[in-house]
Order: C-alpha cells, then structure tokens, then sequence
C-alpha cells in the first residue's frame, strides 16, 4: 500500500502478529544503563559508523593534500557537526598549542602588531552562522557525471556558527590604509602556510578572525586555534592555522589564485580572483546511492546557498524541470548560510527525476548545467552551481545523472 | 547583520592598546610572500646547475627527474611550446581532449612559482631551502620546461624579464563577478514553473563499472530512515 | 597598561625581545602534517580538554539517576556540540538498535498505532533551534551559594537545531481527539519509562518528535534515536527513547510530577506542572572561577533565553545592578533559543559585581533572586531564574556571590 | 514558525497511512501508566506481609530496611505524622530546618508510587515485579509510613480509601502562570536603568572550605582566552 514502509507492510483487516520489538520488553526497558559523564566528551551512537568523512578515490594521489567529503546523505538541518564537516588540508593538518600561537599583522599599517589568543579572544566579540564550501565543489561534474552520491558531488560544503573578532576591528587597531590598501593578504601557519587575497571590501564587511565553531573551538581539522572566515566565499580563502594579515595595494598571485582555483574557459583562459560562491542548491534525500523502500509519500530534503546572500525561493521538479513546486524553507534563514528545504513527493513507482533550484535575495537563479556550460565550457573545475539531477529508478535505486 | 541596539561603548575603542607592536626580526621571519610586481622578492641568484642538483636532491623523488611524474601530484613541466613563449599563451588549453594542465601551462606569474617553492617545498620539508636554492631550482623548472637556456643563472635583477618569457603569462583574465558580490552574474537560470522547457533526457550517467567504485554505498548509509543505500556490490535493482 | 595581556606586557618604547615563537619557526610551519579523513569522525584538540561535562560532587548518590552540567565557562555562541551537551539520566543511558525502536501513540485516538524508525523519518519533517534547559537548573542557589562556576550554577542548559516531525502531524495521523484529549503522556523505553504529561495547546502547537540534533541523530546520551522536544518547557518532559504517546482527558499525575520536579511554596504547598522556563540570562565569561589577566578592555559574554518567546534586550550592570547597560545580540534571535550577548567593560582593578538581565517579548524581566524569593522563598529547588552575580576581586578572581 | 510560503501539497495529506494500527497485546505491553482516578491500574491485591519480602529482598539493599536510607536516593519514608494523616498536609514540609523531603512527604497521590514502583523498580531490573508484588510493596511502604496497618491487603477494590490516607494528599497546587505561556507571570523584574535601587552588598558567597569542592577549577577551564581557572589548590590570590 502507498506509504507502507518495507519493514512493516500490512494487509489491511487482516489480523496481525504483534511485533516482538514491543511485545518482548528490549534489555534497555528492564535494565539499568550507563552513568552520566561517561564520556565527558561523547560521540555519535555506535548505529551511525556509516556516517563518515570520506576521500573520493582516484581524486588526489596524496591524503595529506587532499580532501574529505561531509556525508550530506545522512545530516538533517543546516549546522554541521563539528566531526563531520569536510577537510580540505594541502600540507596536513595538526594540534596546534594555542598559547605559543601568535596572529601577526603589517603592510600597509601604522603599526605591524602582534596578537597572542590571550589577546584578540579578549576584543568585541561576535557569533554568526555561515556555509563553507570549497570552490572545486562539485568539480568533477563538469562534464559528465563522476561520482555517485551527494557526499561526493556536493560533500565540500559545511555550515557552523562561528565566534571571533571582525577583521574590521582588528584592521582599526592597526591603522590600516583602506584606501591604498585595497587587498589583504591572509597567511596561514601550516606547512603550505596557505596565502589568499581578500578584497578590503569583504574585509571591512564581514570577514572575521574565528576561534570557535559550534560553541567550542575549532577542530584541529579546521584551523584550531584561528581561522579566517570569509563569508560567501571559497573555502581556500578561509586560511586555517592563521598566522598573519597584510593589507597591500595589489593583489597576491599566490599559487591558489595563478595554478588552482582559477576557472578555464572555453577560449582558454584563465579567470582568476574567482572566490564566490554563486546560488546553489542540492536535494540530500533521497540522492544518489540511496534507495527508496517503497512507493508512496517521502518529504524531499535539501541545502540551498548562496554567497551573495539570503535564500529566497527553492522549487524542486521531480519531472526533470519540466514542472517546479515550491518548497518550505525551515528557520533560520540567513545570509551567507545554509538553508534547510523539505517538500512532500509521493512516489507513484515510475521513474523520476528529482531537481532543485534555489533564488537568492539579488534574483540570481541556479542555472541549469547546460545554462553554465554554455558559457564557462566543460573544464572549468571551479564553481559548478549548476541544478543537479538525481534519477529514480523504478526499483527504487537512485542514480546521479545529467540531462540534456 | 550586527544589532542596531548597540550601545555607546563606555569609551571609543577600549580595546585600541591590546597586542602589541611587531618586531623588525619578527616581521622578517613571517612576512615571505613575493608578489607580481616581486615586492617581498628577497636579493640573490641561483643557477640552473645548481637548480638541478636541488631537484635531483630533493623534488624529483616526488615530481619525476623531469618534472613529469603524476605519482604524488599533476606534472610541473610539459604541454608548452616555443609558440607558446612568443605568443604568452598556451595553445594546449584551447584542446578539450589534451590530457591533463601542468603547472608550467597555467603558470602566468613567474613570483608564484618563485614564492611557492619558497613558503611550501620540499612538501615535508617546506622552508628548508636557501634562497639561493629557491632561484635555482625555480630556473631549473624553467629550464625543464625549455623557458631558460641551462646555463641561466636567474635573480632579483633579471627575473622580470624571464616573466615576459612565460608561455601562459596572458592566459589569464579577472573576472568581476566572481569577485564582488554586487556584480552581475555572467550565468542565470530561469524561474519557470510550469511546462518549462528543457532537454529532459538523460545525457550522462555513472557508467556500470564505476558503481562501486567509492565503495559499497549500503555502508555510507545510515541503517533507518525512508531509504538506504545501494548494495554495490551487486548489479543494480531490477 | 589598559589591555595589556599578562603574557605580553610591553613596555612603551623600549626595545622588545623577539618573540621565540614568531622567529623560532615551529614544527607545524616546517613539516607535513596529517592526513585527510584520519579521523573519519573528528574530535577536539588535545588542548581543549578541560572541556567537559562534569558531575557536581554531592549533587546525586548515584551517577546513572544524576545530572552531567556543560561547560558553559568555555563555550561561545548558542549551538551546544553535541559532546558537550548536558546529560540528565533516571535510570542510565543506552544505544538502542534503531531498526527495533518503536513509537506508539494510543488513548483517544481513531486508531491507537504504531511507526518504525523508517516510517517516522518519511514524515514531513521540520528542522528547529531551541534551547533545553532542566527545571532545576541554579536549584542548588535559591538559598545560598553553593557551586563555584557557571557549569554549576547554569550548566543544565544546551541549545541545537532539532529536526524532526511535527507532534501535530502524528496526532492527525491518528485522529486524536484533541478537544477531549486535552493532555499527552510522553513514555520512554529505558529502565526509568520516563512519564511526562504535555498541555495538548503545546502539542499541536510545537512540539516535535526529533531523531536528529545538530545535523546528526541524537546522541545515545539525549535519547537516540528518538526524543521529545518541548520548546520553552523544562528538560524532564523533552522525553528521551521516546517509546509511546497517549492522548488522555487527565494528566497523569507520574513520579517527576508529583515527587519532582514541583516547586515547594513558603506556605508548605507544592506547585505542581510548572513546566516554562521562564525569562533567564547569564554572563559566561568573565564567571566564578576565572581569573581575569589583567586590568582593562574585556568583551563581556552571555546567554539569555525564555520559554515564553524571543529575547527582545539584555542589560549588563557591572555595579551589582544599580546602572546597567544594553548588550549587543548576536544574529540569530529565534523563539524559545539562546540568545548570545556581548557587551564592552573595561575593568579598573577595582572590585565590580557583574549581572546580565534579560527581557524577553512578552515584556517578561528577568527578576533579582530577591524578587524571587520574596514570592517563592527559598526551597523550591526548581524554576531559579534569579539574576546571577559575579563578583570580580581586585586579584582578578571571580566569585559566584548573592547580593541583599 | 512555519513559513507561509508552504505551497498545496500535491494531495491532502498523502503521507496518512504511513505506520500501521497497533495490536491489542502490543497496547497491553506498554499501555501501563496508572492515573490519579486509577485508570490504569490492573485488578489485583498485594499484602502489608509480602510487600516485607519483596522490600527486604529486592528493595532494602538500596532504600534501608526501614525505607530511611539516602545512601543511594532521598529517604522513602520519615517526616510523616499521624496528625499529617488527618490534615493531608504534611507540617514539617513548613518547616525551612527540616532535614529532608521524603517522598512520603511529597506524595499526594497513591496512583503515582503504584505506577513508578511497576514502571522503574527495583532500579536495576525494572518492570520485574508481578502486578501482585507491586500492590504488596506499596502496602509496605505505606505500612512503614504508618499510614497502613500490618495486616492490610492493598487492591484495586480499597485503593481510593487509601488515597485519602496520604498525608500530603492536599499538598499541592496548580499554578497556571509556570503550564501556560500566555499566563501572566507571579515574579516580575524590573527593567530600571539608571542609579536603581538594589541592596548591593554581598549576603553570600561560597565558603572557603568549598573552594576546591568541585575540583580544581584551573583544569575545568581553557589554557588561553580572556581568563584562565582559579588554581583552587590554593588560598585565592591576595
Ligand atoms: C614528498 C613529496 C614532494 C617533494 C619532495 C616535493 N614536492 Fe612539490 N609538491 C608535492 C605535492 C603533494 C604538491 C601539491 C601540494 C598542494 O596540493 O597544495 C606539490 C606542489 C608543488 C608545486 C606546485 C605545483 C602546482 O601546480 O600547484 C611546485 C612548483 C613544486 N611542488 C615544486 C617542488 C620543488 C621545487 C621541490 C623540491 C625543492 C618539491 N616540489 C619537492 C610533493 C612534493
Ligand atoms: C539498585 C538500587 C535500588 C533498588 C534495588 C531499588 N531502588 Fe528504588 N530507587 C533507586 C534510585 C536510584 C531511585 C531514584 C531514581 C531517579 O532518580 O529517578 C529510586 C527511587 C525509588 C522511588 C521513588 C522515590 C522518589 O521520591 O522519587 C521509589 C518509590 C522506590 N525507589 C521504591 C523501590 C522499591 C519498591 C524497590 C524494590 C522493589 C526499589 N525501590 C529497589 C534505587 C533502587
Ligand atoms: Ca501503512
Ligand atoms: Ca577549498
Ligand atoms: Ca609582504
Ligand atoms: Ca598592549
Ligand atoms: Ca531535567
Ligand atoms: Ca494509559
Ligand atoms: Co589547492
Ligand atoms: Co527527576
């Protein structure tokens, strides 16, 4: 019957055998459990070790220059938890000791200054939600369909609530020149102490120096103990293990803005300084890899985004585009965050297909693949916002394609 | 995005005095980047010879001995022309069917390679080398990539004029709107919601050999829910 | 000087020593570090240990029917990590198989039924931020001090998006008779079958059957795989393994409603199904135990909530409470959740009495503990939402201290 | 909360028959709250003497022989009297000195120790007892409260007699204010600004001996930041 799940099909009138889940009292209802504080530090239930950060193989050839991808199949809202948020390390991570750390800033400044974490976790403080997501995310699609679940097209994507100093007040204390000093140059700490340019105009906006994400510090994956959080933008410019700000006249040309992180067009060319993340959206559920248990009703879930904003409007098709409906958005909906999007899909058996499309608050509207392709070619890697479409079998199964 | 409720701070900037002021030591260790104009670029030279030593030494264990190798990353060298050093672009990008883009084919600033080298390698080893050695072993990758002759010997004075001898020195171009949020998207969707039209059938699909490929995706899923994950290890559902 | 750090006094002028930690490149700077997905599922930094949920000594006899508080000294913004969130257990905790948990809902009901994990999950499902907090949060302060920090006095308080489907979807599922069915029995399945009766106006207004906390399942500590949320209502009732729901006329009169959770009047009365939580704040940094470093700038840091709705203004006095003023609120303010607040103070070495006092929408203030006592005297154990004070010594010591 | 933008679902309600109709033996399984009025409560009888077995065997271990002990939980029985009985008000539960709340001093209805001693005890095999153990036990308890006498038989013929028995069994009150949010609240603050008044000086702070009750606070805090924990090892700093 439409709506009976597989594991509990029932005749209906027929009598029924009761379920020995409830008729038999489970250990846990006639026992006594374990004790508080048991782990001072918990972890996930033992039932959910198929939810991991996982590499994409065949993607990098060395792990500590690499990436791993968040299991969005699996997660639920908007925030990540601070376990499974995606990696993207080019020389390795490590555990940093906070108190020997120091943020440096100089170039164009009255004075280059000095911080220790004793220091700048003493200045004004504030907390925002935002997304990260990495600027090759949903990279190998370009052309053809590579991978087959939503944790490997769309998995370099996070979204926490972080705590920290707005860069504007720290680049007040220093007496930057904001006027020569249209750049700043952010550098981090590890071994490939990553460089990335940042427009003075985001610096003077919203970008901030975080030391927190998710009520407590970052994770040693993430940049633990300072980070550069650079709302709207690409992952690589949110330098982790942050040792030093410069504010400069030009721009950088560090190696990820000149040999990665720059898009190649059809004519040639590279367009380079490409750091936002444009509208974009995703269904997490059903996806790729999964299948559906039976016909009937199933609440579609998914993650819409954009750098430019808020999201305004997300429709889904389940007919390939040719018919949207649009979905509820779930609260909080905030600018440069993930938004949380569910919709009701009853299933009728026959093959579907299943798109999403998001608006931002400027009227940008996610583009079909082909609309993107038509424009940027096939071999750009970077910043495919593209509608992405996940065909329902009539087994069931789901599978990542790409329509004409 | 910050509360119009914020109140009068019971002074401006309390907080101006914390931190404190860098020492000159302390921003020479730090401040290394070399930027396209070679501001930061320190004095010094280093030659092809000794560039190679370095490279045997040190980078070609990971690269190849002629910077061809993809063991550990994409190759460094290969995919440019003398063409391309005239023309400052490199034909090979233009070829959708050219196997794979080296660092020297998308190099357009030679400071990048130069600082690069410089913050970053030898990978486990990053900020081992002289500058001496960084010269040299970034002519050596040059000269690899039939840029400079082998007996060049480059530095702080001559290195822009070996820029304008890159063979991707104009392939890039800035793009606004990916930059600044308030510029014009170059690519827009339509918000059409009912009889849109579209291509709606199917033009790629993971090939059959690739399904298991990430793994056996019924264990990348959780054990409940309204689905569960495909059973790769067997052909798909019927 | 003013904003000094004691780690890094300076000395206007004269020259300063390099700092071994800038010029001296360390480890991380000159090596390659770990791997990606080296931990598929990560963890905090090795230097964040002192971030636990601890046991308050003497609190409770044994340590399966007790409480374990979060650190709220240490923690930033309003989402609680799920490792850190507060545990309160009756009867121990478990980590149920999720395949064989069941929710039955009966009593005045069309068809009294039952939902598989599978089946609930299909639902139309919403994703929501909400504060928990347990009715005897600051129980141990309505007549004395009696805990040194913030985890003590505050630490049975967490916030996270919940996702889940609406307890009204399932009601209407069921054809509850929601006129005469003015109550709902929330039953789990551990030892302790935890009983709570729910106003039917709550029930088919917000309350959710969650599986998910903070874009993962529930943690085994919380109720996996499926618990009760109850915005702005007392822990106690945000019933965990949730197993059974019944639809009744009368409440139900269970144990933590007639032995617990009641509120003890100076006339010798219990008040009983005092549920809300009631307007409440508190500052978390600078708070009892600390030790301030120095004189000068200190970003003042809280959290304000209220059972009744929004947070609408906190107020910090720095005097013990004869002038205050208003805090900045961090984005997202949302109903029934934290609110974050900052607020600039800078200390003179002087001794001060700090106080953060929340009003919510409702025009509901925060009252002083004497406000409160002089109606409830001083053996309620429960529903303390007096106004905290912290007093910072001229050493820099804060102290937890009750005002006439 | 729910955003009015929520469209027409596509059908009302297309997810209706997810689940399915629950079986009498799975209601009886766990349909086993017992109510104030005793709807609920299974037909049976336990005595006053077999409630002494089943306590001494399966319950004094934790609670005391006598249901005094608060080795492992506050004391079942104490603090009751025999005027108590008469008022349904329990006197000492005025008194701000008395030692402690028992939950014979709290409890005003019957229903809910018969409920919570078949749900949850004995705390380490709940649900174990039989329906005629349960009736027994609380008889003893009750018995040990001197609220019933030795030869009682408690049933579900008699329980609402005993009911009226409990000495707190007019101890309670519904407060509308802390069950309603639209109710108006018994405290209210005020929102005073400037120069209000407050008795400012301090009527309590935390003992010196209880300095370092809750451990070491230097290690329940971080090792950078604003602040760090007192070492409460030591005497607080001068
Ligand atoms: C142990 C392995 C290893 C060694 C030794 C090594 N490299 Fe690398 N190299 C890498 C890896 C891995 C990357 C990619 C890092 C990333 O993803 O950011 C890289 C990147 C580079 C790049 C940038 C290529 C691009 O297109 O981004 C250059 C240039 C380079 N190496 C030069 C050198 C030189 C010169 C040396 C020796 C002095 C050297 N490498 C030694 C592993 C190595
Ligand atoms: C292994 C220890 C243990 C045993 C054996 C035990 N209990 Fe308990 N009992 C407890 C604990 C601990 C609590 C408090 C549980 C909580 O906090 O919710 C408790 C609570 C109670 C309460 C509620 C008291 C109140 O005021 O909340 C009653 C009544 C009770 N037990 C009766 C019994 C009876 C009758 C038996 C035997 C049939 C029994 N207990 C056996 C440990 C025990
Ligand atoms: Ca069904
Ligand atoms: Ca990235
Ligand atoms: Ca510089
Ligand atoms: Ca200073
Ligand atoms: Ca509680
Ligand atoms: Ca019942
Ligand atoms: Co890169
Ligand atoms: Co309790």
């Amino acid at each position: 019957a439409m709506g009976a799940g597989a594991s509990a099909a029932t005749v209906a009138g027929a009598a029924r055998a009761d379920d020995p889940a409830i008729v038999k009292l489970p250990a846990h209802t006639t026992g006594l459990g374990q004790p508080v504080a048991a782990r001072g530090y918990g972890s996930p239930s033992q039932w959910e070790r198929n939810l991991q950060r996982r590499e994409s193989p065949g993607l990098t050839r060395v792990s500590a220059a690499s990436v791993s991808f968040a299991p969005l199949q699996g997660m639920f809202g908007i925030i990540t938890p601070n376990g499974l948020h995606f990696e993207r390390h080019h020389q390795g991570w490590w555990d940093i000791d906070p108190s020997q750390h120091r943020l440096m800033i100089n170039g164009l400044v009255k004075e280059a200054r000095v911080f220790t974490m004793d220091e700048l976790m003493r200045l004004p403080q504030v907390s925002r939600i935002h997304f990260i997501e990495c600027g090759a995310n949903t990279g190998m699609e370009w052309g053809n369909v590579a991978v087959p679940t939503v944790q490997y097209t769309h998995g370099m994507l996070s979204c926490c609530e972080y705590t920290g100093v707005l860069l504007s007040t720290l680049l007040d204390m220093c007496g930057a020149d904001t006027k020569k000093g249209r750049y700043v140059l952010a550098e981090g700490a590890d071994g490939s102490s990553m460089t990335r340019t940042i427009p003075m105009a985001n610096a003077l906006d919203d970008v901030m120096i975080a030391w927190a994400m998710n009520g407590e510090m970052l994770r040693p994956e993430n940049g633990y103990p300072l980070r550069l959080v650079v709302p709207g933008i690409q992952g690589v410019s949110w330098v982790k293990y942050l040792r030093r700000l410069e504010v400069g006249d030009k721009p950088y040309d560090a190696k990820d803005e000149v040999l990665h992180y720059v898009d190649l067009m059809p004519d040639g060319t590279h367009r380079q300084y490409t750091s936002l993340q444009e509208v974009k959206s995703v269904i997490t559920t059903p996806s790729g890899g999964q299948v559906l248990l039976d016909k009937g009703y199933y609440n579609v879930t998914g993650l819409a985004w954009s750098g430019r904003g808020r999201i305004k409007r997300v429709d889904v098709s389940v007919d390939g585009g040719r018919n949207w409906r649009t979905a509820r958005l779930e609260n909080p909906v905030l600018p440069k965050a993930l938004t949380r999007f569910n919709v009701d899909w009853v299933w009728d058996g026959s093959p579907a297909v299943l798109q999403s499309r998001a608006i931002d608050e400027t009227g940008h509207v996610q583009p079909r693949l082909n609309q993107l392709r038509a424009v940027r070619g096939t071999r750009s890697i970077y910043h495919n916002n593209g509608i992405q479409s996940w065909k329902v079998a009539e087994s069931g199964e789901v599978f990542n394609v790409q329509l004409n | 995005q910050s509360q119009a409720k914020t109140q009068a701070a019971p002074a401006p900037k309390p907080w101006a005095d914390i931190g404190r002021a860098a020492t000159p030591n302390e921003v020479k260790a730090w401040d290394i980047d070399v930027r396209a104009d070679f501001k930061g670029l320190p004095p010094g030279s280093g030659s092809v010879d000794l560039g190679m030593e370095v490279w045997e030494a040190k980078c070609a264990s990971c690269h190849g001995t002629f910077g061809e190798s993809n063991e550990v990353f994409t190759p460094i060298v290969g995919g440019t022309t003398k063409e391309d050093i005239k023309t400052g672009r490199v034909a090979n990008l233009l070829r959708p069917d050219y196997p794979q883009r080296t660092t020297l084919m998308k190099l357009s600033q030679v400071s990048t390679l130069w600082d690069y080298i410089n913050r970053a390698m030898p990978w486990n080893a990053p900020k081992s080398l002289t500058t001496e050695e960084v010269y040299a072993v970034t002519a050596y990758i040059l000269h690899l990539g039939e840029i400079l002759p082998a007996d060049f010997v480059l530095s702080d004075k001559n290195i822009a004029e070996v820029q304008k001898l890159l063979p991707n020195r104009n392939g890039k171009a800035f793009f606004e709107p990916l930059w600044q949020v308030a510029s014009k998207p170059d690519v827009q969707g339509d918000a059409c919601m009912k009889d849109c039209k579209t291509g709606s059938d199917i033009r790629s699909i993971l090939p059959e050999f690739a399904r298991d490929a990430h793994g056996n995706l019924v264990a990348q899923n959780r054990v409940v829910g309204p689905v569960r994950g495909a059973d790769t290890a067997r052909p798909p559902l019927e």
